[in-house]
């Protein structure tokens, strides 16, 4: 189907049907339930999931295709944020053509930045990224704040200019974003006994285009193109004493990242217009690698995964306090409560950092393949357990997803 | 594990069940049957507190936390009661707000915008908070002020003190109780000038971002007014961690005031490389060579360690303070958490205050009802003297401290001493100042 | 000409602690191949080991003091250490007063321990690993090591002075026949120069002129040469862990009294310092201390007000600059060896 | 005329003369094979005739074209292909996929954007993949992981990835270096069946002189950077500058 095998379609319908359905699957907790700290299905983060996810898909096309590691790839996001800004700034606040500038500058800066880098490989390609990223980034907060807005970040203001759409709403407020005139923040609620699950349309749009993203890049990891770049990784050398030109391939690796970068940058911007700085910072941009990695680099679903899991734990365990801590262990003696509570304190609310590092590790670890593997794992348990006879296939290397 | 998944895919079957009949979905934000964002129904109410919990300024982030938490269980009436016992407003009864218990949730701004944000939309998406207060940086104050004012809630701003909070940035829904780079330099100038005298030359080193300029404009034309010369200004790196090549050239410079408009780490570091290269020691054009720091804060100021000794810098608010309103507040929060609180903290506590206090006076949770309540409201007992929040910027007008590091500190918190406690009247400016122009407040947005 | 001494002077001490840092991240990349992300957090590691014994140092008991009030209006209590209390308000003030310098002491040990348990527990796994799960580790472990600082530190800034004898600034301008306060330059600021030239000059001299220094050049030339002479590599490579460990963890100690201390100071010399090493050259140890007086002296140029007016904004970027320019000009940094990091 | 000819080619490294005055010429449709002793400047020569290095002076002429100053996969485009020492294949890859890469790069050239392109659509670079692993007897192993395989496998990989291209040049450095007997003689085999099945140019610097012997009809011997002799096989075996400047220091 759509030009994929079975199971590339399988893997789509499945990421499709768990994206769509996120607003679910997210929010297993009853709103009122102690647990329901877990939940996961309001419209800020699941925008996060899915254009970070974007922004980890492309990385992948880059990094776990062709094995550059750049660590500079948070300065097209926020190229892309700020493209996008100045869009909704200067023309109107439909989100259409922010998003397609973003793709477009980030591009542009992309083949700037990577016709440079790629002079270089190894390490020495991953310093030159992370050098121009932070100059950007530097520069931003600083000497280009009349373009950026430095510190604050790049933000609407009612003296925009907004040709082709209104400056101002009836109500004297800034108009906010929409796709020809479906507003990004509105929100379906729907209430199911003690459940509510929110569906909010500038989810279902990143959904869609986080859903197109995820078939390009299935698409280009299965192109021919896609295999050129995996030769690249494999054996530059036997590349080009094959009459191949390693250069253009890698460089239209690296641009096509960085618009998939631009494209999630333009797609923050287009769910929250303000731009800040810091999303161009080399943290950021080791953020995308960590995502990365910990999902499983050069696999289709890995990504994702690693989006999903780092997002979850900066938004939702840095919101845990002593007082959930409490709430939750309440059933206990006092005695026992406290303890847990002063157990369970140093991982939680300001202490996410601290989980974060150590799953890092224990991934790291124990999943040498990411989370990914992890799944790997478990299908293959269940696959021996199921049939014996499988020897012959399992033997045979196939790429991992 | 199993009975979540159980529970997860029970969810999906009613849910599919209940789509198919499209009965239930109700829609909200845009068009609603509620009044206005979060409208609370139930018996509480819940506020979010989003402050730096990681990073450079996790500890300020920390004492602010504290000082929300006090407020709360003073608002619902545990405690010693605190502030609501001097507050000249007795709209306050300790039963909650309009009588609704208050429950509050906390989130990680991390010092960025871009989290804050993040951080702040939760709160309001996922747990219906009804207002956002904290923050320890401009930039984050303005973008979640902005955030505030497009979801329709209200944000009382924690500590912030960039001009542009309540000047080119301002908003209908977002409130300023901290001070500003203006009424620093207000404050600051005569006492620098009569300490100092009137004959000096100052050399700026600034952060390279908004508050440092704005900062540094306002100390400029404030020190200027009063016969100094400014001999130069320097722009440093947000990241510069040493500050030596940038103080080195001071001494040469013909300067006899070095002015630091830094804050947090920098502040810290650019005053530590200061005076490890002597500079205090030195005398230039027959004078002692002095060290300005406008924004003092005593959490930082204790990183510096002894250099602070003598410097003088402006605050917030300190806990030396005699009055019977930071007695009292000193008294709650140091009885409760064992050490005095940070202006930091007192600004969060009183903010919460005074949310809670024009809700009340207002009877309703709606932010146009609440900034209605707060314009030009005149308040005192909340440990600045009286106080007005102006309707035009919505920033607060009251005394200033004039500070000094204590030259023979008692304890690991005495860190700074009061030198004057400028009245109110010589910090005020025009709501279109200069420095404060460009910006439109807007109207208020209940978000409904 | 005044400002351009003083501006190499204020290089030379930036540069000795990127060089500090990068010699120890050059040590680990040369001989074990790994990238090191928490090399930042062992800087770190350091100077809290001289916050850590000025802490001990500073132990006290308290007495009640009648006369005095404290911030609630109870009688103030007067905080006395052990130390005084024992040897003496002299002998005892001294050696608070001297903490940095003794913690130079006391970490040697901690850090080499730290390092040991470090490779031994973890990195030793990490070997035949690709350089991305390398990263993940050791930056995992570097937010864990910097959280654990944070939950006993807190997060702001610990002041951690040099002994009273180093305070102030030596007049060089005089010497030099400037006017007075033209160059001047904070005697801890010479003492950490002088620090960082015997740790580089020590190590340097131990890879020189000691047998196991060799094996250890002969291991960063060529690794499968030495393994097949039977060298036991990996004891030598946990203590070379151990070695680059302690250099970082002294360059930490030292610059305690530079800036006050805090846990995320190896976060922001992290990057830095592996700019640093890539310009200096994947493996070189003399192109990383090159690199690093370099780029610390360009940095200093940069922060002139002449040089800024003239290109705004130059001393926000000028490192990566010349990072990009070095790189491109010369493929393997300034004194790199071919094929080492360039898959 | 030759199909390659190699005029005055020079090349110095810092004060060592690794080429001096190399004149060379490699008949078309030849088994040609350079040997000589360890730093005879084999390598060097070679590198030089593939773009890896450029020398000082001298013409490198492939079918009447310069091939100085151009790049590895320029002169492949031009229908040189090299085998190299170790073998040097795409181990992540399937031997499949190894097998596509070349057959892409002799259809599309040195760069094309296919990236939306379906590989169900390139039935015929499959096809003509899996014809040639085939003729090498390894379609048995085309989904195995390239890496996986046995040396001698991956050399025969190699060189069928070559042959692939259909080159009018085949460079084969020192095929059979480091390779069991078997494996030896296996290439060997592999390597006389291309030459006699297709129409193909080999040049084949080696070491080993049952290789040598067995395959080449005309052989360059390599002394100092400078060819000593060139001659057909059995005028080198009992030519006495041979013997004396390898064959003899040898045994």
């Amino acid at each position: 189907m759509l030009g994929l095998n079975n199971k590339d379609t399988l893997l789509l319908i499945i990421v499709a049907a768990i994206t769509l359905l996120a607003p679910f699957i997210l929010n297993p907790f009853p709103t009122q339930s102690a647990m329901a700290q877990f939940n996961a299905g309001y419209p800020d983060l699941m925008q996060r999931f899915v254009i970070f996810g974007i922004f980890a898909i492309g990385f992948n096309i880059l990094f776990g295709l062709t094995g550059y590691l750049s660590f500079g790839h948070a300065a097209f996001l926020g190229v892309g944020s700020y493209s996008a800004v100045w869009m909704f700034k200067l023309l109107s606040m439909n989100v259409i053509p922010a998003i397609l500038l973003a793709m477009l500058i980030s591009g542009l800066f992309a083949v700037l930045i990577g016709f440079v880098s790629l002079r270089r490989s190894g390490i020495y390609f991953s310093i030159l990224t992370l050098a121009f990223a932070q100059m950007s980034f530097n520069l931003a907060y600083s000497v280009l704040t009349p373009i950026t807005n430095g510190e604050t970040g790049l933000q609407l203001t009612l003296n925009d200019p907004r040709i082709l759409g209104q400056v101002t709403t009836a109500e004297g407020s800034i108009p906010v974003t929409s796709l020809f005139g479906l507003e990004m923040r509105s929100t379906y609620e729907m209430i199911f006994g003690p459940w509510s699950f929110q569906f909010n349309a500038g989810y279902y749009l990143c959904a869609i285009i986080m859903l197109l993203s995820f078939y390009i890049a299935i698409r280009i990891f299965r192109s021919p193109f896609g295999m050129m770049l995996r030769a690249i990784k494999s054996n530059q050398t036997r590349m080009s004493y094959t009459g191949l030109n390693p250069r253009p391939y890698t460089l239209a690796a690296f641009v096509i990242s960085g618009m998939y970068a631009g494209l999630a940058g333009g797609l923050m911007a287009s769910m929250d217009p303000l731009a800040g700085a810091e999303r161009m910072q080399w943290t950021a941009s080791g953020e995308v690698v960590l995502m990365t990695i910990l999902g499983g680099a050069g696999t289709l679903i890995g990504p994702i995964l690693g989006a999903g899991f780092i997002k979850y734990f900066e938004n939702i365990f840095s919101k845990i306090n002593d007082n959930i801590l409490h709430s939750w262990f309440a059933f206990m003696p006092d005695g026992f409560e406290n303890a847990l509570v002063a157990i369970v304190h140093p991982f939680v609310g300001k202490g996410w950092h601290l989980t974060l590092g150590i799953l890092f590790m224990l991934v790291v670890v124990f999943l040498p393949g990411g989370l990914v593997e992890a799944g790997q794992r478990v299908a293959k348990l269940f696959r021996r357990r199921k049939s014996e006879k499988t020897s012959d296939e399992s033997a045979q290397s196939k790429p991992a997803e | 594990m199993t009975r979540t998944n159980f529970t997860r895919r029970g969810v999906l079957r009613t849910g599919a069940v209940a789509g198919a009949g499209v009965a239930l979905p109700t829609i909200f934000t845009a068009s609603s049957a509620a009044a206005y964002t979060n409208e609370p129904t139930g018996g509480t109410v819940t506020l979010g507190f989003n402050v730096p919990q990681t990073g450079p300024y996790a500890d300020e982030g920390a004492d602010e936390l504290r000082a929300y938490e006090l407020a709360v269980e003073h608002l619902n009436g545990g405690g010693d009661g605190g502030l609501l016992n001097t507050f000249s407003s007795k709209a306050l009864k300790g039963n909650g707000i309009l009588g609704k218990k208050i429950e509050y949730v906390t989130g990680d701004t991390q010092t960025k915008s871009d989290a804050a944000r993040a951080s702040a939309r939760s709160m309001i998406e996922k747990d219906g908070a009804i207002m956002i207060t904290g923050g320890s940086s401009s930039g984050v104050a303005v973008a979640v002020q902005d955030l505030c004012q497009s979801a329709g809630v209200i944000f009382m701003a924690g500590l912030t003190h960039s001009n542009d909070t309540t000047g080119k940035d301002k908003k209908a829904n977002g409130f300023r109780h901290f001070f500003n780079a203006y009424m620093s330099g207000a404050a600051l100038a005569p006492v620098l000038a009569a300490q100092y005298g009137t004959d000096r030359k100052a050399y700026h080193l600034t952060a390279d971002y908004t508050w440092g300029w704005t900062q540094e404009e306002s100390i400029v034309a404030a020190t200027e007014a009063l016969g100094w010369e400014t001999v130069n200004t320097v722009l440093t790196p947000l990241a510069a961690t040493d500050f030596s090549s940038y103080i080195a050239p001071v001494l040469n410079s013909g300067a006899d005031v070095l002015v630091l408009n830094h804050y947090g780490g920098n502040m810290v570091n650019s005053l530590t490389n200061a005076v490890q290269f002597g500079l205090r020691e030195k005398i230039i054009n027959n004078k002692n060579f002095e060290i300005v720091v406008p924004l003092y804060s005593r959490l930082m100021a204790r990183g510096a360690g002894e250099n602070v000794k003598g410097i003088l810098g402006s605050t917030n608010w300190h806990w030396s303070l005699q009055d019977e309103a930071s007695k009292a507040f000193v008294k709650s929060f140091g009885t409760k958490y064992g050490f005095p609180p940070s202006q930091a903290a007192q600004t969060c506590y009183a903010q919460t205050l005074l949310y809670a206090d024009a809700c009340e006076r207002a009877g309703t949770f709606n932010p146009c009802g609440i900034a209605e309540a707060l314009e030009g409201f005149e308040f005192d007992g909340l440990g600045n003297g009286p106080t007005l929040y102006r309707a035009e910027d919505h920033q607060c007008f009251k005394d200033v401290l004039v500070v000094r590091g204590k030259e023979n500190p008692t304890s690991e918190f005495d860190v700074l001493e009061v030198v004057e406690v400028t009245p109110r009247a010589q910090v005020e400016y025009a709501h279109d100042h200069p420095m404060f122009a460009g910006g439109n407040l807007g109207s208020c947005n209940p978000g409904a | 000409m005044d400002a351009i001494i003083l501006q190499i002077l204020n290089g030379l001490d930036k540069g000795s602690a990127y060089a500090l840092i990068a010699l120890g991240l050059t040590l680990i990349f040369g001989t074990l191949g790994v990238v090191n992300f928490a090399h930042g957090a062992l800087f770190m590691i350091g100077a809290f080991c001289a916050v850590t014994l000025s802490r001990i140092l500073t132990l006290s008991f308290e007495t009640v003091d009648p006369t005095q009030t404290d911030f609630l209006g109870q009688p103030l209590k007067v905080k006395t250490t052990y130390i005084e209390a024992w040897f003496g308000p002299e002998f005892g003030g001294a050696m608070i007063d001297w903490a940095v310098p003794l913690a130079i002491l006391f970490a040697i040990p901690i850090m080499i321990a730290v390092g040991f348990i470090m490779e031994r527990g973890l990195i030793k796994h990490f070997y035949k690993r690709p350089h991305a799960d390398q990263i993940l580790v050791t930056f995992g472990l570097a937010i864990v090591l910097q959280e654990i600082i944070k939950a006993f530190y807190g997060a702001n800034p610990i002041p951690t002075p040099a002994p009273a004898a180093f305070k102030g600034s030596f007049d060089f301008g005089v010497l030099l026949g400037f006017e007075a306060n033209a160059i001047i330059y904070p005697y801890w600021r010479l003492v950490y120069f002088a620090f960082a030239a015997i740790i580089i000059g020590g190590v340097f001299a131990f890879l020189q002129f000691t047998t196991f220094g060799m094996v250890v050049r002969a291991g960063m030339a060529d690794r499968e040469t030495v393994g097949i002479l039977g060298i036991n590599i990996d004891k030598r490579f946990t203590i070379m862990f151990g070695l680059a460990a302690a250099v970082a963890g002294l360059a930490g100690v030292m610059y305690a009294p530079i800036n006050s201390p805090n846990y995320h100071m190896g976060m922001d010399f992290l990057v830095l310092s592996f700019v640093v090493v890539v310009v200096g050259g994947m493996g070189s140890l003399p192109g990383a201390v090159a690199a690093g007086f370099l780029l610390g002296i360009l940095e200093s140029f940069a922060s002139m007000n002449q040089v800024k007016s003239i290109f705004p904004g130059i001393d926000q970027i000028i490192i990566y600059l010349v990072a990009i320019i070095i790189l491109l000009t010369r493929p393997r940094g300034l004194l790199g060896r071919k094929g080492v990091m360039e898959d | 005329m030759g199909i390659l000819e190699v005029k005055n080619v020079n090349k110095r490294f810092g004060g060592l003369q690794a080429l001096g005055d190399v004149n060379l010429s490699i008949r078309e449709n030849s088994c040609h094979a350079i040997i000589g002793p360890n730093g005879a400047g084999k390598s060097t020569l070679l590198n030089c005739l593939v773009g890896k290095l450029i020398p000082d002076t001298g013409s490198v002429l492939f079918d009447g074209q310069s091939v100085l100053g151009r790049t590895p996969y320029e002169i492949n485009q031009m229908g040189i292909s090299r085998v190299f020492q170790t073998p040097e294949i795409f181990g992540d890859l399937s031997v499949l996929e190894n097998m596509m890469i070349p057959i892409f790069a002799s259809r599309d050239g040195s760069f094309r954007m296919h990236a939306i392109e379906n590989m169900h659509n390139e039935k015929a670079v499959v096809e003509r993949a899996k014809q040639v692993l085939d003729e090498m007897n390894m379609l048995d192993k085309q989904h195995m992981h390239a890496a996986s395989m046995s040396r001698g496998d991956k050399r025969r990989l190699e060189i069928g990835m070559c042959l692939s291209q259909n080159p009018r040049l085949l460079l084969l450095d020192e095929p059979t270096a480091g390779m069991a007997r078997a494996d030896t003689n296996n290439t060997i085999d592999l390597l006389k069946q291309i030459k006699d099945e297709r129409d193909i140019t080999i040049a084949i610097i080696e070491h080993d002189m049952h290789v040598v012997f067995s395959l080449a009809e005309r052989i360059t011997v390599l002394a100092q950077g400078t060819p000593l002799v060139e001659d057909d096989p059995e005028n080198i075996k009992g030519h006495p500058k041979v013997r004396e400047a390898y064959l003899g220091e040898a045994a």
